[in-house]
Order: C-alpha cells, then structure tokens, then sequence
C-alpha cells in the first residue's frame, strides 16, 4: 500500500533502490546500541546518516522511506528498553506528519507556484544542521595552541632588584611648600632671597677643601666659568667664612691667601 | 660623525628601501635596531599576543602605528625559517613553534590537551557562524537540547563568552567567541574561519542544480 | 649529493671550524642545522630548563652529550646581542631575558612605583635648598626631630652626603646633595630647581585668596 502511495505523490520519487526491508547496516548488536545512541548527536543527525548512507537527495527527500528507517531506528531503540532523548520521538511525529501531508492532494495553483512543499522545513534544517556539522569537523582540524603548536613564553627573571622611588622636581616643590605652609605663623621662619647658586657653590667649596690641606684663594675660583660664576664663587667662600665652615689666612700683606675647612683646624 | 648624522647616504637607502616611512638618520636607524631588540624580548618573553598600543610602550621614540607595524613585519621577517615565527593574531602579535615543531615538541610533552565531543564543537561552530546566539537557536539548529555543561567548558575555556541578552521572554543570554579563540587559532578575525559558504558550496550547487 | 657525503670539502671545514668532535658530512650538517633549529623551537617554548637527557629525546641521529652541548653552546653564541639569552641553569638549558631588558619589560606591567614619605621629601628639599645643612637646621625647619634613618635613605640613595662638619660644638656634620641627584632629576644645575621666591610668592598668593 505504501508504494502505491508514493506513486500519487510524484516528487517523491527514490533514488536508487527501493529498500523494503531493515538494511544490513541497520542491524546492530544489542549492547552497542547504547553507543550508537551517543554516536548520533541527535535526530537531525540520524536523519542525515541515513539519507547519506543510501545516498537519498537531501533536497527531494523520499519521506516514506526515510520515516521507514527512521522509525525502525526508533523501534528498535525501544525494543532494548533505551531511553531516547524526547527529541528523537518529536521528530518521529514530525516526519509521520510531512509524510501524511503529502498524501494529501494539493491544490492545482499551489504546485504550480512551486508552493509550500510539506518538506521544506525539514530539508532546510537538515541542510542548516548539516552545514554546521562539516564547519565543526573544519574548526576542529585547524592547529589550535598548545595541541598542534605551542606558544613561546620565554622566561623573564624577576630580578631581586629594588624599585626605589623616584622624585620629581615638583615633589621637592610640593614638599618645600608644605614646610612654608607649617612655618606661616612662624614669623622668624621668613623665606630668605637666597641664590640657589651660591649654595650650590658652597658646597663646591667644601667638597674641594675635604682633604684638609691649605688651598691658594686663587685656585678656587675657575676663570674660565665667566664673571657672573667668579662673582657666585666670591660669595659662597665670603659666606662659607660667615658660616664658620671655612678659615681664611693670610700670612703677609699682599702675600698668598689660603683657604681651608673649619674641620681641619679642629683636627689640629 | 654625529655632525652629518641627519643626512643619508645613498648607500643606507639602499640597504632599508622598504623603510620609507622611517625617517633615516645613522643615529635612528640605531635606535630601531635597538628598538626592534626590545620589542623581540618583549613579544618573546609574554605569554599573551601584545597589542601595537602595549608595544608603543616600549619604544623611548615615538613612533605611529605604521612605523611599529612595518618594524614588526621586518621582525616576522628575520625569522623566516626558524622553528619559531612570529604572528599577527586577533588580540596582538606573538611568537608560536611552528606547526611543524610539534611532532618533536610533542616528545617532550606527551600529554596532549582533551580533544573536544561533537556536541561541543559543534555547539563551538554554531556559537562562531551565527552569533550572537542563544541556548535555543544553538538546540534549535542541533536538533537536541544543549547541556549547560557544553556551554561551560566552552566557557572555562575562555573560547566563548556571553555577550549580552535578547529582548525576549526570559531575557535568554547571548554567546559569542572571544579574541582568545582567534589567538588560540592564531587568527586574526572571524573571517579568516573556513567560510559557511565554502563548506555549504555543494550544497547550494545541489540548489542552484534543481532549481 | 649523497655518494659524497661522508667526505668533507676544505671549505666545509673552514665553515664550522670548532665543531671537531661532529661528523662533517654535508647531509649531516643539514640535520644539525635542522637539530639546532628544533632545540631552539624547544627551549623557547619550554616553561621549565630542559636537561640534555630531555634534549636529546628531541633529536632523530644519535649523538652523544658533548656534542648536544656544542650545539647549544653554537645556539646560545648565535643569541649573542639579543634582548633574550640561552644560558645553562643547574636543571639544564634555558632562555631568558636579558636584565638589561628588565626596564622596558617592566612597562608593560607597571607596578605601582613605592614613594618616599613626607619626612624624607622634606629633609631632601631643605637640604637641596639650605646645603650644606646640619640635622640641626633641618630639625629647626621642619620642627620636629629628624630620624637618622631619614638621612640614610638619602645617603644611601647617592642623593646626599656629608661634606664638611661645621666648626660648633658636637661638630655636627654638613650635608648636601649630590650630583647624583641633579641627574637622576634631570637637571644640570641646583638653580634649575624651581626658585623658592617663586614658591613663597605661590605661598602668599594662596593665603591671600583664601584670606
């Protein structure tokens, strides 16, 4: 009888050849039945194993064949008592479903107008799903890191060295102000007009007086730095002797001036 | 020497002709060996891919992005038949062994990582072509129902992140593949997967052939 | 080519002259070549030292332990100017950075630099401002007692050092800041400090808005 039927349907035409019975590759032995439950990623997937397995057209599928085999799938599972995903008996519905469709006589202007084809819907999840299935196969052959190449991390030793803290021009700025914003009320704590210079060159002065000895005036001042250096020497010494850090001697009138630290004279 | 430093002989022009947007003094021309020095211990030394903005970091110089990219290609360049290269992946450059390498490599370390279930990389491939998609379109195009256990190693895996929610009953979360994956890839965008059309060309010519 | 392998040429000899205890055959300098790249790709991919016995797994003829140092010995020469080393740990061979890269490699994961406290900020600034100073006119400036752990931080620092002591009683030290410091601020003069009549007039200029 179901030949029959799918002679009033005339695109439902097989390919190859008709299959009356459970195929060879059908049969498999109870105890790996479970296996080939997980084998297929579901009813989609079983759906296409058999379609390409008996080389059906996706795009022009026998659906009483194709329902056939699948429901002997099914019937089978069952047999053995497995329990099937519900996924796998909605689309043993589904197909029974397209396949009485089909069975029923269109309307004339329907098929003319290549109208709804109950099988649409399935060949385009199928088609979908397969598609899917060839690009996971294709995503799992590219060299992916750490299987099929490794990535180079070459090792950078952390050093014991301290990070020390760096200090900028405006921390010194910042922490100069903080001691005038303290020392405001202090009236004896006025900021002096004092050039940087000068200081700078006392301790110029006394670095170069450090071993003690007698310097000759004269070999302190560099003549060749220009006035404004010569004069900022001048006064460091001038302020240096001011400040009891240097002693000045001269032995004769118009004779050598020397210049020594105030430490020398109280290591004597 | 330093004296004519900012003009070029002909003879260093011939040397970088491929240089042209450099400027090419003697004394920068020695800062961008050093430079590429740098940048070589640096991307050699990093376990993830550094970006151009991370490598700006490195140069005392600046540099627009132009010039860093062309030092790099040089660099990529100069290893040219090593068992190492270096390559441009989605979230930077960085330097990989060979695929080549890894028959030898693999002596060394025979535990491979877990090769993944169809579900997950079929899952993975839906999450990759279509996204951003839901628990539902992705169990909608399976054909099955798809275990929060899927998603989860996709997810630990730091492969596949969820991307936001879909205005709908439910407010279902969205997924979609992370640069990690195109680095993991060693690729640069999602264009450079295998296109759909490419693996469905058969099919659509089984369309195109009834139709 | 291979009837002739097993005989060297002069020239061959001349290329690798201090591989003596190889076997200078042409085909096997190609697998040495290739070798030396494999072990390359190994060792740069290796998170841990990779001993000889380890190495050797990596190598398709047979040679002995000598001659797998020499290799690598030839590696870690052919590394020689990089910003990355091959050097022989206790576990066996390794990469690794340079210190000297240490600097630019830090930048690209900064860690928070520590600071110096008030205290010390302030003893450098007066120091930098008063040289040569005595801990006594620091402590009269900042009111409150100066730490002598304060002043080692600075000599330590190479910022500050004693160069006289000031002809009072108890012979207090005179201290003063170093050229160190002028070039570790990048200056080449104390002038070049911000001048403090400029502080002062800042100073006063906030006391009178806020007055």
């Amino acid at each position: 009888m179901m030949e029959t039927q799918q002679q009033l349907v005339p695109f439902a035409r097989i390919h190859g050849e008709p299959m009356l019975e459970l195929p060879q590759d059908l049969y498999i032995p109870p105890d790996a039945l479970e296996l080939v439950l997980e084998t297929f990623q579901g009813p989609l997937d079983l759906l296409l194993y058999l379609i390409r397995k008996h080389n059906l057209d996706v795009l022009d599928i026998p659906m009483a064949e194709l329902t056939r085999q699948y429901m002997g799938y099914i019937e089978m599972m069952q047999k053995h008592r497995l329990e099937l995903a519900a996924d796998y008996l909605l689309m043993a519905a589904v197909l029974i479903e397209i396949k009485s469709r089909m069975l029923l006589p269109r309307p004339p202007k329907a098929s003319e107008e290549g109208g709804e084809d109950p099988r649409a819907e399935l060949m385009r999840r199928l088609l979908e799903y397969e598609q899917i299935k060839l690009a996971a196969q294709k995503l799992n052959e590219l060299p992916q890191a750490g299987r099929d190449f490794e990535i180079v991390q070459v090792l950078i030793e952390n050093t014991v060295r301290e990070r020390l803290p760096e200090v900028s021009v405006e921390d010194l700025r910042q922490a100069w102000l903080g001691l005038l914003a303290r020392a405001k009320l202090n009236t004896h704590h006025k900021v002096r007009r004092e050039q940087l210079s000068v200081r700078e060159q006392m301790t110029h002065i006394l670095r170069s007086l450090q071993g003690g000895e007698f310097v000759e005036f004269g070999r302190l001042f560099d003549v060749e730095s220009g006035l404004p250096k010569l004069i900022v020497t001048f006064i460091a010494i001038l302020e240096l002797a001011k400040e009891y850090l240097v002693e000045i001697q001269q032995s004769e009138t118009l004779g050598n001036i020397y210049v020594r630290t105030s430490r020398a004279i109280n290591a004597e | 020497m330093s004296g004519q430093a900012g003009r070029l002989t002909p003879s260093e022009e011939i040397i970088y002709p491929d240089r042209a947007g450099l400027i090419q003094s003697v004394g920068e021309q020695i800062d961008l060996q050093k430079l590429k020095r740098v940048l070589e211990a640096a991307l050699l030394t990093s376990a993830d891919p550094l970006s151009i903005a991370e490598l700006k970091k490195l140069g005392d110089t600046p540099l627009d992005n132009r010039q860093f990219e062309t030092l790099l290609e040089e660099l990529a360049q100069d290893w040219q038949g090593r068992g190492v290269e270096l390559s441009r992946v989605a979230s930077g450059w960085r330097f990989r062994a060979r695929p080549e390498m890894q028959q030898y490599l693999d002596r060394l370390n025979p535990q491979k990582p877990p090769r993944y279930s169809r579900a997950v990389l079929e899952t993975l491939a839906i999450i990759a072509y279509h996204q951003p998609v839901t628990r539902g379109d992705i169990e909608e195009i399976r054909g099955v129902a798809v275990s929060a256990q899927i998603l989860k190693t996709l997810e630990t895996r730091g492969w596949v992140e969820v991307v936001g929610t879909r205005d709908a009953p439910g407010k279902p979360e969205l997924f979609a593949t992370t640069k990690q994956l195109l680095d993991d890839l060693n690729l640069r965008a999602l264009q450079e997967l295998p296109s759909l059309q490419e693996i469905g060309a058969l099919l659509e010519q089984d369309t195109t052939a009834t139709a």
